[in-house]
């Protein structure tokens, strides 16, 4: 028997590995790959509280997160290509364009 | 016990490969790392009892998602990362944050939650009970996650896609 | 329980055409775009003739409600259609007239630049006109009132390119508003009162009321309210200025907006709303004076008019008047009955003066024409038809209910009668004067006629298709065929007189439903209170056997008014035509005032039109458009711009500070749940 | 058929040879090209293997063996979600293939790498799908339970396999053609062209570390015969006859001869049609493939739907 909290506490810290990702990677790709694992996180976290409850719903939501995050990574990565297309770098840093 | 070393043995998995991600500075460890946090996830719902949403997460992320992922890299020839400094704000502001959230949560899950705990296997995932949940009471949201998919499909090709004039210049060369 | 009827799908049909071809007529052919209006017009017509074979069989009023449209607690608004003796008897006419103008517009349009246009705003005008006949709430015949508005409004400016046209378009929307205003107001009071919109709703909250008879309570301020609406609609003094210069529109339009259908709208909704009015004497009597006024005034005016659309524009609001004078006096169905014979004899005549203005190429002054008698005998016989049928002879349709309506008006007072019997002998006179200046006598126009006699072998064949004058009126230059363009006067084709014969018809034999009060015992279950409220506000309206002589009396003095009007016509302008420039230059002020329509339009500018622009312009735009809301809105902008431009630096345009931010943003939210969580542990 | 003669030198026919490249294998020099990346150049081929071998894990060989009263399943593991594990560990070979690719450092590795990593993720779809419609029929993802529901005849002598019922001989060749390019074999084998990028993304390799590539294939199309015969061919159905100890061995027996027929059909296939250009491939899978693959789904879910 393990308790629950400690499955929530783990999807906790891979959510917070995956903001800390976003916040230092400089690579468009690394800090996109860090979304998918917040993603991951959470879908920890829906199955845990499918167990904690007894309800398939955690576990059919999981299946929606992942449809929505395939979507996203094709759309996502479709972009990063059109990003290094016109500006040829994946620095994050460098595509900042998008300010007054 | 079995359940609480497995658990241990692959949620320290998890978070090693987690912070693998974030320590390695060539996007395709990353990669790597990331599929390896997803191996010890999936193994992580096995022991919840999902075995549906293991295999579903195997195939879909780590054999697809990740795969498109390194199939990028791999096209757009990442090298390693530069290490510039755009953003103070990300450090002064967003790692604190980012650790005073993760700490609260944490401290309030560990201290206060009374989530109960779980034997291996807490909840059978059947895919037949799935599928019929996802089939009729989730239905409408499954037709609209469809319909989303359709047009990340659309999008993804047209935001690939050559723009017209280097394609029309390509082919009359 | 009755049969459902499917009454929505008589407003529906003409809208599906006017759909059809607004949205795909520009890439069909004219045949087509005729084809499909005149389809779906003539569905709607065969509908409504359907229903009427049925009617009998019907318990009435048969309410259709399809679905529900507002719903705010107890305040319930349905998609609703009723149908009932009054509505039939406008759903007829609407339908009837309606697709006769149709199909005359097809031949009158032929040469028109945007036919489809047209077509589609014709069907529209349908479309909401027969929304307002059949709408069993007032929010519904709102719609279908603010609809048909909108359809005038395209249809006088349809040759948009002439100033005068879009000038009158929106004249006439504007006028309108004002009557809209009041309506909208009359709604509120109604809503606030009643808690409803309903008709049989409102009417049965109404019923237990007393009337007014002393002080003025909100039932006297709704009635007023509404005729407000209604004199808008249907150019009631003071709002009637509109309608002449709606003018501008093609005749057709004319011919169905602003004469058979359209403008009876407020004639139409004052019936229907005879509950009302019945409880307030006061309003009926503001009523019936406006509807008095209106008719003598306007038809005074019409005397000096030598526009041939003019003369019947202010004969319209004339008889326009009259109706509101039967309605005035609580006589609802002659009312009604008057507005159909009115529909047929004005649609007629504006269908024929159209076919006139057709056959001169364009020519609308009367002073121009002349002795068209033998060019266009057709034309011209149905014109004389509805001539007398508007002058008030027996046994032509005018005759019946403009009788029916003085005979009512006598009762109430003979005030009422005598300015009415007054205004028949005017109306006589200037439709006269326009059937001599246009028929009578040497014709006055420009040289094109011989030029036309000589092609004349060969113009059979191009009957219709050379309205020059069309292309001329639209602002767009003379086709290359202007050779033989201008041609003699011909006669129109069939296709537009063949309406003109079917309404001379209707025009003859459309009052002998009048006999013998057939159409008011129709009508009766409509207007059932009526008899009640008659007696408590007019003492004896029953009609007793003893006042048929008198009756035949005051028959006699009216007809002998319109043969007075019509031997004084003859008499100017035919035996003697220099008499009337004469007479007009010894009465020179005089004339030139009723000429210039007693300078209302001026009086109008100078009154309303110019202080609100000054005070617009001044007041509102100056002062509290620019000086309040402008420095206010700036001020506050620049403030905003000022601050902005500090904090703009967060906006940095990198992905990672942003991201940073919605860290500690976070942070704080989750903070701050836990905190609130386990203090409600 | 054009294939050459092998060597036939060693042992009788040259049937001894394959032991004997094997033996090459572990003995040549291992080399490793400077500028690779090592890390991933080392792991890649381990990789390929491991999951290509993994996957046999939950396949079923036969009814359960029973030697002297115990029990021994002819399968390693049995799950509910078999199939689901076969396809989502097959999947992750793409990996070896793409990583060896990458880190070999060399334009034809990478190209071969980029190749078989689109090849395989696209015609992975049309593998699945071709699946799914035996999987509404026999509506369980067991594997043992699929071949159980493939137990009999109708009328009187025809299987019941699936191959043969509800329509699904579309998926079977569906299923086929995508498991020819999941395996990246003729005439599917672009990521090792050799008349295009000398061998692709094993280009650089040598010794035991290229056996290994070769290893994964052949398991991978081994895996992928198994697969066939489970779910479309009956799995070791067969005739069983003579003693208790032949009928216990016959059903391996009949497995094992429905594998060698896909293998056979693997070279004879190798030998008979030529490589498709890449775009074609691509054309084929996403244009030809998938739309069939899902219309048979389509199909065979109303049919079942509607069947009382």
């Amino acid at each position: 028997m393990v308790p629950l909290s400690y499955y929530l506490v783990l999807s906790g810290i891979l959510f917070a590995c995956g903001v800390a990702g976003f916040l230092i990677k400089r690579n468009i790709i690394t800090v996109f790959m860090s979304i998918e694992l917040m993603l991951n996180g959470v879908n920890l976290s829906f199955v845990a509280f499918a167990a904690r409850w007894q309800q398939l719903s955690g576990q059919v939501f999981v299946f929606f997160v992942m449809v929505v995050a395939a979507a996203e990574a094709a759309v996502g990565l479709a972009i990063i290509i059109a990003v290094f297309r016109t500006r040829e770098t994946l620095n994050i840093d460098q595509v900042n364009l998008l300010k007054l | 016990m079995l359940h609480l070393i497995l658990f241990s043995v692959f949620g320290v998995i998890c978070v090693a490969g987690a912070v693998n991600l974030l320590v390695q500075r060539h996007p395709i460890n990353s990669a790597l790392s990331l599929v390896v946090v997803m191996g010890a996830l999936a193994v992580e719902f096995l022991l919840l009892g999902a075995e549906f949403v293991a295999a579903i997460q195997v195939i879909v992320y780590a054999g697809a998602v990740m795969v498109l992922f390194v199939f990028v890299i791999m096209l757009l020839n990442a090298g390693e990362e530069e290490r510039t400094s755009g953003s103070k704000v990300a450090y002064l502001i967003g790692i604190p944050g980012a650790l005073a959230g993760t700490v609260i949560v944490c401290w309030a899950l560990l201290q206060h939650a009374n989530a109960g705990s779980a034997a291996i296997g807490a909840l059978p995932g059947h895919p037949r009970d799935i599928a019929l949940l996802l089939f009729h009471q989730f239905l409408m949201p499954f037709e609209v996650t469809s319909i989303l998919v359709l047009i990340a499909i659309m999008g993804a090709v047209v935001l690939a896609a050559r723009p017209e004039s280097t394609q029309r210049s390509r082919k009359e060369d | 329980m009755t049969p459902d009827l499917h009454l929505w799908l008589i407003p529906l049909l003409p809208l599906a055409g006017a759909a059809i071809n607004g949205l795909l007529g520009k890439r069909f052919s004219r045949h087509v775009v005729a084809s499909v209006a005149l389809i779906f017009c003539g569905a709607a017509f065969a509908m409504a003739l359907w229903i009427a074979a049925k009617f009998s069989s019907l318990t009435l009023p048969h309410v259709e409600s399809m679905t529900a449209w507002l719903r705010s607690g107890t305040f319930i608004i349905d998609y609703s259609f009723a149908l009932d003796q009054l509505s039939l008897v406008m759903l007829l006419i609407v339908t009837g007239v309606g697709f006769l103008i149709h199909i005359y517009s097809v031949g009158y349009m032929w040469e028109e630049g945007g036919y489809y246009r047209f077509f589609s705003y014709l069907n529209l005008f349908m479309f909401f006109m027969l929304t307002l006949v059949l709408a069993s709430n007032y929010l519904l015949m709102f719609v279908g009132w603010e609809g048909v508005g909108l359809a005038s409004y395209l249809l006088i400016g349809f040759f948009f390119l002439r100033d005068s046209a879009a000038a009158a378009g929106k004249k006439a929307f504007i006028v309108n508003r004002i009557g809209d205003f009041g309506f909208l107001i009359a709604l509120f009071l109604i809503i606030k009162h009643f808690g409803s919109l309903d008709f049989q709703t409102v009417f049965a909250a109404v019923q237990p009321y007393a009337p007014e008879t002393t002080g003025i309570g909100f039932l006297t301020a709704i009635a007023l309210l509404l005729m407000l609406g209604a004199c808008g609609k249907s150019a009631q003094i003071p709002l009637y200025v509109w309608l002449p210069d709606a003018m501008e529109g093609p005749t057709p339009v004319s011919a169905l907006i602003h004469a058979a259908t359209m403008v009876t709208a407020g004639v139409y909704m004052v019936a229907r709303s005879h509950i009302i009015f019945e409880r307030a004497p006061s309003a009926l009597m503001v009523v019936a004076i406006i509807g008095t006024l209106t008719a003598f005034f306007a038809a005074t005016i019409g005397i000096a008019q030598t526009d041939i659309k003019k003369v019947l524009a202010y004969s319209t609001v004339s008889q326009l008047g009259y109706m509101f004078m039967a309605c005035g006096v609580a006589a609802f169905s002659a009312g009604i009955f008057h507005l159909m014979t009115h529909a047929f004899f004005k649609g007629l005549l504006f269908l024929a003066a159209g076919s006139v203005i057709h056959a001169v190429g364009g020519e609308q002054d009367m002073q121009k024409m002349g002795g068209l008698r033998k060019h266009i005998p057709v034309t011209f016989w149905t014109m004389t038809i509805a001539t007398i049928a508007i002058a008030g002879i027996p046994p032509f349709a005018g005759f019946f209910s403009k009788d029916e309506i003085l005979w009512r008006a006598y009762q109430t007072s003979w005030i009422y009668w005598l300015v009415g019997v007054f205004t028949a002998f005017l109306t006589s006179f200037y439709m006269f004067r326009l059937l001599f200046m246009t028929f009578f006598g040497e014709y006055r126009g420009a040289a094109g006629s011989e030029h036309g006699h000589e092609e004349h072998a060969g113009h059979g064949t191009h009957l219709g298709r050379d309205a020059t004058h069309t292309d001329s009126r639209a602002g767009a230059p003379a086709p290359q065929k202007h050779g033989h363009g201008h041609g003699g006067i011909h006669e129109s084709p069939w296709i537009m007189l063949g309406p003109l014969v079917v309404l001379a018809l209707l025009s003859i034999v459309g009052g002998w439903v009048g006999i013998h009060n057939r159409f008011a015992n129709f009508l009766s279950p409509v207007f059932v209170a009526n008899a009640k409220a008659a007696v408590t506000f007019e003492g004896a309206a029953a009609t007793p056997g003893g006042e048929a002589g008198l009756e035949t009396k005051l028959m006699v003095i009216s007809v002998a008014a319109a043969l007075l009007g019509f031997l004084l016509a003859y008499f100017l302008y035919n035996r003697r035509p220099e008499l009337p420039a004469r007479i007009a230059a010894s009465l020179h002020g005089l004339y030139s005032t009723v000429a210039h329509k007693y300078w209302i339009d001026e009086l109008y500018a100078w009154l309303f039109v110019k202080p609100l622009i000054a005070v617009s312009g001044i007041v509102f735009w100056r002062g509290i458009d620019q000086g309040v809301i402008d420095a206010t809105l700036n001020g506050s902008a620049g403030g905003a711009r000022d601050l902005s431009d500090e904090v703009r630096h967060m906006q940095s345009g990198n992905l990672r500070s942003y991201a940073g931010w919605i860290a500690i943003g976070a942070a704080a939210v989750i903070a701050y749940m836990v905190w609130v969580g386990l203090r409600a542990q | 058929m054009q294939n050459r003669w092998g060597p036939t030198r060693v042992g009788p026919f040259g049937l001894l040879q394959p032991a004997a490249d094997g033996v090459k294998f572990l003995f040549k020099e291992d080399l490793t090209p400077p500028h690779v990346y090592k890390p991933l150049y080392i792991a890649a081929p381990m990789i390929a293997v491991i999951f290509a071998v993994t996957s046999i894990a939950v396949i079923p060989f036969g009814n359960a063996l029973t030697i002297r009263g115990v029990q021994i399943p002819l399968q390693i593991t049995d799950l509910n979600i078999g199939l689901l594990v076969v396809l989502g560990i097959t999947s992750l070979g793409v990996y070896g293939v793409a990583l060896s690719g990458w880190s070999s450092n060399s334009k034809y590795s990478l190209l071969g790498g980029l190749r078989a990593s689109a090849q395989m993720v696209s015609y992975e779809i049309a593998l699945g799908l071709s699946l799914v419609g035996v999987l509404i029929l026999a509506g369980t993802f067991s594997l043992r339970e699929i071949v159980q529901a493939q137990s009999g005849h109708f009328w009187g002598f025809i299987p019941n396999w699936y191959v043969f019922r509800g329509g699904q001989i579309v998926a079977f060749f569906i299923y086929l053609t995508a498991a020819y390019a999941e395996t990246n074999r003729i005439p599917f084998d672009l990521p090792e062209a050799e008349t295009e990028l000398v061998a692709g993304y094993h280009t650089e390799y040598s010794a035991m570390k290229f056996a290994m590539f070769f290893m994964a294939e052949y398991a991978n199309m081994i895996t992928v015969a198994c697969l066939a015969s489970l779910l479309f061919l009956g799995g070791w159905s067969g005739p069983l006859f003579g003693p208790q100890w032949m009928q216990e061995i016959l059903p391996i027996l009949w497995f094992a001869l429905r594998i060698f027929v896909f293998l056979f059909i693997y070279i004879w296939v190798r030998g008979t049609l030529p490589r498709f250009r890449y775009d074609q491939l691509m054309a084929f899978g996403w244009k030809f493939l998938l739309p069939i693959a899902i219309a048979n789904l389509m199909i065979t879910a109303i049919v079942v739907a509607l069947k009382p």
